[in-house]
């Protein structure tokens, strides 16, 4: 009846033991210099297996349920910042579901398979400048020519963009078509000649995380390097969401959490009036509230994993668990820095960078505004007419 | 791996058998007369072995574990108002788990049994005017008087007061001793002289449920009336809350997800330029937000009903749970409330008496900030010094 | 805005009809479901304080609103909402359009009446189809010789049991869009025709009869056509501007009178050795309650202020209606919660409180339509219709 | 509150000097992590700007409070915030206790100059150890001969790296209650022992040079003590209203521009084939968040007016302050979050907007202080202590 058993708490202990050794130690260092070394790091998670938990043995994952790739995106949280975490998460759980799913043997021999053994880095291309969550809307596209695909135009907000081998590419390949049906999943080698990823991106949070603007031009692909089906790639990357939703939302708890635990350590050690802090009834009081927001969040994440294991489609549940991430990322870090008064201003200090962050979630990956679209739709409450906007 | 399985799914069509046929037909009648027959309804659930699910066969109970109780709790929510629902609650789970647990043989016989068989009704005696959530400041005491105990003293907002058979009262036995060491509970049979309940409440909402203020002047009880341990009343009471707890929040489960329900087809049918006052994004996805909440909250039950389930102590979670409930039915009722506009302000209409009647979760059973209270005790951030108000 | 010694006596004035004349009845009329209206507004009437911003020539003060305003705050010294509410119908919500733009005739025959307390008046606006949204309304007048023959009816009609008129928005022009089609009739109420039989039966605003009233072939002359036919929804329009600012500031007082309820209630409650009121949670959530509040003082006054300069208020005064609506839902959700099981209790001020401002939000143009008038103001508006 | 066409021209002079002498260079400022504060006060100091409260004969404007504000509110025209919190700092935060309490002699070497823009003041309250707790601060002042020699340090100091004098508050009595032993005495920053070589890495106000600053045996005269020994606790704390007034005018225009960045960028946005502004969920979020800022504005100027008629305004000088703090948070949240990708990056203005108004809450008192105050005011504050 439990979801998670001893064989969990094993792996959990796994990937804790990477952190404490191979990762906390650096991360004051690469958020200074505004990256990490991925390659390095992926190589850590891939020697102990942990970049394919949910992938067929064949391409040397685990075959394990998605329970446990919640499990690992929980512990993921101990990372003193959150670009690392999500560099891993957009290798597990964003660029390879489709390739897993839908790729030609040779593709996941060349790309998944290294990926997963950690020698790989990839990325995912789906936002553009003038499309971020409006995906139908993308303008880059590929046309062939003999048996390659030639590739113009642009990605923007590419998580590990500078760093990576490989991008699962979202582009119009189909002219003519409706914009659900015109689109395919390409897979790009970065270092391809046309590629140009020199523009640098300055980011509230996440610093530490290469998140790159990448231009295509003239970018010359084999044709072999398509995904699945030509067309098909705005429902492959639809469905590829469903899972970096529930992987978003499970890799926030205990980020969220510690910055909880981070909040009740400072307030506690902090005097004021002849007391702590903490022993203000408004901010203890105000910790309990917020944290029982994080187990009714927590819970949910759970829930949907629980049903997603099996077998149901959890869309609806994964869309509310990312949405009320957002909301609670929110509500809970500007608590959390509010709490630690001036402290709470000095960028060096570790609640402001969670807060920072941490802000990226009710933006990336689909914002909190598309999440609301999407449960409307699923609630059957979207209106018929176009767009459903106003009065 | 799921919490509830076939048999579940069968004692919730029962349930919803008896409130469909027996039940809803007569609630509007029952609302307006401020008051619903309690042993006849009792006696319809008793018949079914629905009052005593988590009690010993030998009582005539089920032994299921309470994962059945927050079923049932879940489905009486089906009920058209919140007064009967909780009037089943206060007899199943406030006022005879410690009677259960602790009761000599011979209490169980005379009033567990006909409890759970539906031929008594019994209410829980701990408020008092001068003290709600402050139990240990209780007023009421008995003395010994040879076998008896003499009962003075009053007792507020008792759920079931007018027609319950007997009270499962706190009362103040032990002189001297620390307001936690000094209490009792005992069976106090209502219809004993110098009981005097004359008093009709009129309560904003849960119209239909009796809530009495009940006055004892001299009320003489047997000794052996007395539920387990002289002074152990306060802690008897205080496990007694936990299940009372979860079981308010599962009940309101169901509630909250018909006003969302209400409101979506109200607001899908209420026309206004032009479109459905539903096709606004304003309404739609407030609607979507609040259900993402509810998600959350129900999956916070269930999370709490596992683990209490299999054995751990879930005091923190269930509080929670309580506090979560009550945050999300104010504001929950409150849209629901605006989104019906005019219609939203006649008695009449179903969505405000949920309102009303479900304003009532958020100060009963211990009141939001009582929640808070104990959370922060379990998270061990109340001050030590007196009660960590202020600064 | 500065309020001088002429505000402050005005204040005394309506507070000694309230302790006197209102007050001492209130519960009794909370029980019954209504109150003498009549009575009740001759006693304002007596005073020249139903026609503050009206011509002297027609028994008014001719002052500027922010007498209006002042009367408005200290109405809510009533015990109930319902009173006040139907003193602001009679005020500023079934007369500006007929002061501004009825006839000579008209307002002898209505305005001078209703200003002196011998008449009780209604607006009837809203219909069971047609809340929020004016223009679909379907009460329509077909004309017959002299007259208009009124069929239709209206709904959620504050003093409709005892009014005497009622100022009714009506479909007269057949074939014209929906903002150029109707017009305001001043409809006497006991005009055959006229059934106001279905009583409503409300969450609050106990004490106040709201009716809803069915129109069957009404009778009523040509000449109760207040200003021109066709204008009667730009005429509703500006008419909502003085209703908004009045119910804004109408509520200020209610919520300051339910803060003190809780800080009473809250400081004289003992739980676990202290007072409730001693619980940081509680003490700072009211102190933040109370910083919204004097912010909603603030912009009623700012918007009082502007108007009685001469500026369009619109936005402002929509603004000040929202910024009402949404406080108090907070504060009446906030003062019950702080009374724990006494804030359960009917009888208990602060329910009746909570009841009666929860129309706020709802009647006099919902929260939401308030919304989509600043969105209007500020051009945020899309252009398309539905997206 | 009413404006005049003498504040429509200081408000125009204000911006003047920005548009042609400010804006253009601030990216490059924020980039470095600290701005010319001598070379843009004496900008201001040349039109008499700096001085607008203070007496003519230290060259000042003699004008009342509420042209203070409106140069408040025009400040937030700037490009950032740390340029106008340092002038806010200069003109009501380390300069009104000296104005009102201090000789002739320290108004003449330190105000004057000050008022003329030739040099630049801070304010030393803060400590690591005590932010809003300023009863508790630990730097103290012994005398030796004429002189004071003061130990300890300040932290958060807002000018710090650049100011030639601050107003700084230490413990001189000893043995008396915390609220009688202080004492505000001016520091010249160049004297020996003053130490203020640690940069503070700030989440926003990245222009502003915060300073952490430490004293070793600084040594300075007597006749720099401000007023009287032992009153430092009490000038502070009357020093606090004007800062906290001007903390909040200057905010109301700095969220004003916030929503109009918004309004703009959502609404050249595309999206599902319309913009991002046509989601109703967007306009309707913009609109409430418009109507919270008027009723900050409304605020501020009643807070203001009341002030300059001679009231005392803690208390709503205090909400004025809580509100924006909160108003800051919350405006600054959906701004982001309506900007989607484009507000997560550093350069966006929306994202520096949202930096520094990060530190209204926090900095000169934050929400939890306020509220604090406001509950003392209302009488709500438990009499015992914790509890």
């Amino acid at each position: 009846m439990q979801l998670f058993g001893q064989e969990h708490a094993l792996l959990r202990k796994t990937v804790n033991q990477i952190i404490d050794k191979h990762i906390n130690p650096y991360v004051d260092e690469w958020e200074a210099a505004g990256a990490f070394p991925a390659h390095e790091v992926f190589k850590r998670f891939g020697e102990q297996g942990l970049l394919g938990l949910k992938y067929p043995e064949a391409h040397g994952g685990a075959a394990l349920d998605y329970s446990y790739s919640v499990a690992m995106a929980e512990e993921l949280g101990n990372i003193n910042c959150g670009g690392v975490p999500m560099a891993i998460g957009v290798q597990t759980d964003m660029c390879t579901p489709a390739l897993a799913r839908f790729g030609s043997d040779d593709l996941k021999k060349t790309y998944l398979e290294p990926s997963i053994a950690g020698d790989m880095v990839g990325c995912i291309g789906v936002s553009e400048v003038g499309a971020g969550s409006d995906v139908a809307n993308i303008k880059t596209h590929a046309r062939k020519d003999g048996d390659d695909f030639v590739i113009n135009g642009g990605k923007m907000w590419i998580t590990n963009g500078y760093q990576a081998d490989w991008m699962c590419c979202l582009v119009n390949t189909v002219e003519g078509a409706a914009s659900h049906r015109n689109k395919s999943l390409i897979v790009i080698p970065l270092d391809a000649k046309g590629v140009d990823r020199s523009t640098k991106l300055d980011k509230l949070g996440m610093r530490c995380s290469d998140t790159a603007q990448i231009f295509f031009e003239d970018v010359r692909v084999p044709q072999r390097n398509l995904i699945g089906q030509e067309g098909y790639g705005f429902v492959y990357q639809m469905m590829q969401f469903q899972e970096e939703r529930l992987w978003a939302a499970a890799n926030s708890v205990r980020g969220l959490e510690r910055m909880l635990e981070m909040t009740i350590a400072y307030t506690r050690e902090r005097k004021l009036f002849g007391g702590s802090v903490l022993d203000n009834q408004y901010v203890h009081f105000k910790l309990a509230e917020l944290a029982t927001e994080l187990e009714a969040f927590k819970a949910l994440v759970y829930r949907a994993t629980e049903l997603y294991v099996s077998g149901k489609d959890v869309t609806q549940l994964a869309s509310m668990a990312k949405l009320k991430c957002g909301r609670l990322t929110r509500e809970l870090g500007d608590w959390c820095v509010q709490f630690h008064g001036g402290m709470g201003y000095m960028n060096e200090n570790p609640i402001v960078r969670a807060y920072r962050d941490s802000r990226l979630v009710a933006i990336g990956g689909g914002a909190d505004e598309v999440m609301l679209g999407i449960i409307c739709k699923l609630m059957g409450t979207l209106p018929k007419q176009s767009k459903g906007k106003s009065s």
